[in-house]
């Protein structure tokens, strides 16, 4: 965890709704791993001429870390990004995502956000011929997935979250991973562990994570804003996530 | 340099420059220890802490505005007890004065607050938080109560009552006064689309502090220090505030968006602060007061 | 669309979109008619007038602030008859109805300010402006003085005394409330290195409003309506003050900084509104009141 | 006087203290005459999405209007522009300043600010071979003038506001033009009217102006944050400014 500085090297535009940013970035950022993020915030180089609005630093769970220092994120289109933009940078935040050692098929679910945040996974899990699954619910369909590396098997859940073959996808899956926008984060937590529950009666532990992607003020365990509830313990998604075993979160 | 903090009398509480984060912005220890040279900061003001547990807020806590932040985090805390037991190691290794924030609540449950404080030697002062919507009456009862700590009492007054608290909160036994704790305020969760309030953080809240600390500085007695709080995101924001007669600073939720101005605000004012000595340190000062255990442990710092 | 933006009883004033300038804003007449579509706005609400004279502040009476900027103006105008007469022809043309700001001096004074404000046609209203360091007394006779014209009477109320004054005014005779005024700050000027005091304008103002509208539309009686003000930059800022239980929104800064925005909201809740003429329209409502002048200029218009 | 959008399309270093932006600007914008100012801010394609820090419009003197809709516009090098920065202009702010017909020698004073306010007037003035003065007074004896006409006379005034060849400067001068920082406006007028007055014991009317730069929320006269006390009314920078006679100025 440090604050450094960062440049927008390059702004491209993946799919309809969705740009990449190509940070150039520290060192130190570059170990950064699949489910650890930035805090970033543009800044001035004049620090008494600092702006304020945004205020709050963007939670940005970097897609793809490339040689040469370079960490690319994948951002909202609407949002205005210009190349050479200098940015403040806290990072790396949270705790890598555990995956199983004999993992061989993974599910990963995007309900009502971009899948961003569990993009960083694939490559390397793709290399380890690992089968990825990847089903969109709720407002995550309009996401276009043309972009994404070939080898992920993409489906879109209906309006009562299922999907083809979906009892089958869950049969094999080894380890799933769901990713929640923001609002009411356990609601829709929830309503996955509903499915899960209909397929297996006792759901293991380290079998389904929840993944958040709250506003985090202070990433640093400062604010406890980022508070949550487990059965036996609370925890900051800040420091302790952005993954919760679903089986161990209190979800009302 | 050596700034006191607290009015002449019985307790003392020196820091070294007139910066100190808000309480509720920085943790209960030291979390901040990667992006903050504690050594550079007046003292440590601790996360609200009550006597006992509370749960965090449930849903949104956080909703960001144009330049700013609404949070409503609910105070949650292990209540007293486990965070002295908690953070009492991280405290003794801390550079500066820790001061602790206590949640005002009942004067039944301070007195035992109190009990317990008076045992932990880490903590150099109390800063004492009076909710919003409090009365005048359970605020000086509270502060009474309060006041009878062998460490130095700091009150800190809601934005909207404190012209009417701040001379009855003095006479109550308040060594200093923080103005103010952040105005509450309501917005709307844009993920939710649900009402949610809190306290408002931003740049925009220090105009309306600084108002503030002009006009009661020139009301309350000389001798009471006034700690400013309210908007602080340059080391402008903070001499302002010196220049209208507050002995320190406390900077809030810029810290959060930029953890190094809080640093450079320290530095910066650490070096300016000298010409307000005079201020800092009020004419009925006597050297040889007692001082606190944060005096006699920055005697074993090396100096700075 | 019609909505009724004051008080049912002796008067009445209709608007067609519940969005407004806020006073101080766009001047006496049409200054902004280049950059805005007056025909998008509920009404025009004058900048504060005077009966006598007043020249304006000397020195700096404007500090950019982030997010924000502080104005100290003076409020200089030539004084109510100059007014009347400079801009008169203006007001009957426009498209809307013209509320006119009047500071609250003192009751003689408004003595002469009704005499002088029942002879214009063109004025639909009145929005009496309160000053911040008024007391509750002084603020009673005010209005209770002002309320004797034949025009609806609104009361703008300070930011820091709005829970104070709102019942008391609204009994002295308010057909309406304007919560609230910009609050008062200070801030320093960054050329001159002098301290300005001044009034607070920026979007950090609105969660803090949107509080105190929360909590005194629960206070104060249904039928008197509330126009909310302070802090409003987008479309969604001023739903969230309508949704808070205000019939119509004020905006002020924003439009200076950005005069596309206001009209942009104007035309956003023109459309919006439909479904909150419960609100703006109390079951009370009497629909063969008698109306007002800007109501039959209304009728003259093309209907939009 | 209308709102526009315009696009910031260069940006390069002038000197050591400014950079010049090249705008693509409205086609009205080029019809813009010395004195005449731009309101300018940053501003989203997404309204909701605008940003509010920093929060009141700049006040930008062009210096050069160029073909193909090109203002060009010095600002200082501290600020920060990024080529492609979508803007958003109010103007034309203010009356053209108002020249003496058989105009041959003019005299430019720049006080505690950067002169640019003052630099659109050269190509015309020079191309009907009036001679310029420049002289350069307090802080603004900081700016570096190399990137400026060659024709231009450039002074540096010494602590007293006096300059080589003042005298004749002043004397042969047919109009004056004095432009201000901001701050003490009028005290730094009254500053420099004494020089005048130890030239001429009776000062004409038309002959010395004083351009002021305030900053000026609304730019149309709706706000009066920007009033000034003439001698016989009050005038608005914004709509009658930004050049006064200073003899009709109140300057206390
Ligand atoms: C009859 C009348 C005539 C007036 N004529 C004029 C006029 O001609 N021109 C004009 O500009 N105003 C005039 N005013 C307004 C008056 O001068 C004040 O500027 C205005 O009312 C704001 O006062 P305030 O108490 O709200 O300001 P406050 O913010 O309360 O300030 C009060 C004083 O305290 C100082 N102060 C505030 N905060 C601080 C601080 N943090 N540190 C140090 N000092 C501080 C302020 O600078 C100010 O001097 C007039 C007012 C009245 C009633
Ligand atoms: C003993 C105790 C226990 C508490 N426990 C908890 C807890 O477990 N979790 C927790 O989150 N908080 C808790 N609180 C805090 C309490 O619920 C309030 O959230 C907090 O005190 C803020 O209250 P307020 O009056 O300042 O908020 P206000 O801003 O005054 O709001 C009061 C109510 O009005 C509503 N409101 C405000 N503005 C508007 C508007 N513009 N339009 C419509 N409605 C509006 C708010 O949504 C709120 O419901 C506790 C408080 C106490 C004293
Ligand atoms: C007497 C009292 C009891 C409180 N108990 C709780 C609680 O159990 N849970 C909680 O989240 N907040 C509790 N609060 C804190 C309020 O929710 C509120 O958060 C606190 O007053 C500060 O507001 P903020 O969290 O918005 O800064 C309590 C406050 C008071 C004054
Ligand atoms: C009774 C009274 C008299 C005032 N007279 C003047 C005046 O002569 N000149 C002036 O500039 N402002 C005058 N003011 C206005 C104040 O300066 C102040 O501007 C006004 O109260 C609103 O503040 P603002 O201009 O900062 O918005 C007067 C205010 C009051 C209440
Ligand atoms: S974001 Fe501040 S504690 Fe997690
Ligand atoms: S800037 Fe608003 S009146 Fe001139």
């Amino acid at each position: 965890m440090k604050e450094s500085q960062a440049y927008i090297e390059r702004v491209k535009r993946v799919n309809r709704s969705h740009q990449r940013l190509e940070l150039a970035v520290d060192q130190s950022l570059t170990a950064l791993r699949a489910g650890q993020a930035l805090l970033a915030r543009p800044m001035n180089k004049d620090y008494e001429a600092e702006q304020w609005d945004p205020y709050l630093r963007e939670l940005w769970f970097p897609v793809e870390v490339q040689a040469r220092n370079i960490v690319v994120v994948e951002r909202p289109a609407r949002a205005h990004y210009l190349p050479g933009q200098l940015l403040s940078l806290i990072g790396p935040v949270g705790q890598p995502f555990r995956f199983r050692q004999k993992l061989r098929n993974i599910l990963l679910i995007a309900y009502d956000t971009a899948p961003a945040a569990l993009l960083l996974m694939l490559p390397p899990l793709l290399a380890k011929q690992v089968s990825v699954t990847l089903v969109l619910m709720g407002s995550a369909r309009q996401y276009e997935t043309s972009h994404l590396p070939e080898e992920v098997e993409v489906f879109q859940a209906d309006d009562s979250l299922a999907w083809p073959d979906m009892v089958m996808t869950l049969g094999w899956a080894d380890q799933v991973f769901v990713l929640v926008g923001q609002g009411d984060e356990m609601g829709s937590f929830a309503a996955v562990m509903r499915l899960m529950r209909e397929r297996h009666s006792e759901l293991p532990t380290n079998y389904v994570f929840g993944v958040l992607q709250r506003e985090l003020p202070c990433g640093v365990g400062a604010c406890h804003a980022c508070v949550l509830n487990l059965r036996r313990a609370q925890k900051l998604q800040c420091l302790d996530g952005p993954a919760f075993d679903l089986t161990d979160l209190r979800l009302n | 340099m050596a700034i006191e903090i607290v009015r002449p009398g019985k307790f003392s509480l020196i820091v070294s420059t007139p910066v100190m984060p808000a309480a509720g912005t920085v943790g209960f220890g030291d979390r901040y220890r990667d992006l903050l040279d504690y050594e550079r900061l007046g003292a440590l003001v601790t996360n609200p802490v009550t006597i006992e547990p509370w749960s965090g807020a449930a849903g949104t806590r956080v909703i960001g505005l144009d330049a700013g932040v609404l949070a409503h985090t609910g105070l949650p805390n292990p209540g007293l007890a486990k965070v002295i037991s908690l953070n009492r190691r991280v405290w003794a290794k801390m550079p500066i004065p820790v001061i602790l924030h206590l949640v005002g609540t009942s004067p039944r449950q301070m007195k035992r607050a109190v009990a317990m404080i008076d045992e932990v030697d880490e903590i150099a002062a109390v800063e004492l938080g009076l909710s919003d919507d409090i009365d005048l009456d359970s605020a000086i009862d509270l502060v009474a109560e309060a006041a009878r700590m062998e460490k130095p009492l700091i009150a800190r007054l809601p934005f909207y009552e404190s012209y009417e608290l701040a001379l009855p909160i003095a006479e109550a036994g308040a060594d200093a006064l923080v103005l103010t704790a952040p105005p509450r305020g309501t917005a709307r969760d844009p993920h939710s689309g649900k009402l949610v309030s809190g306290r408002v953080y931003g740049p925009l809240v220090k105009p309306l502090n600084l108002r503030l600390v002009g006009r009661l500085r020139r009301q309350i007695p000389d001798e009471l220090p006034i700690i400013a709080a309210g908007g602080i995101h340059s080391p402008q924001d903070a001499r302002d505030y010196l220049e209208a007669g507050a002995v320190a600073v406390q900077v809030d939720a810029a810290t959060w968006a930029q953890p190094k101005m809080l640093e450079r605000i320290a530095r910066d004012l650490g070096g300016w602060i000298a010409t307000r000595q005079k201020d800092a340190l009020p004419d009925e000062w006597n050297p040889d007061m007692s001082h606190t255990e944060a005096m006699q442990r920055r005697a074993r710092q090396p100096d700075d």
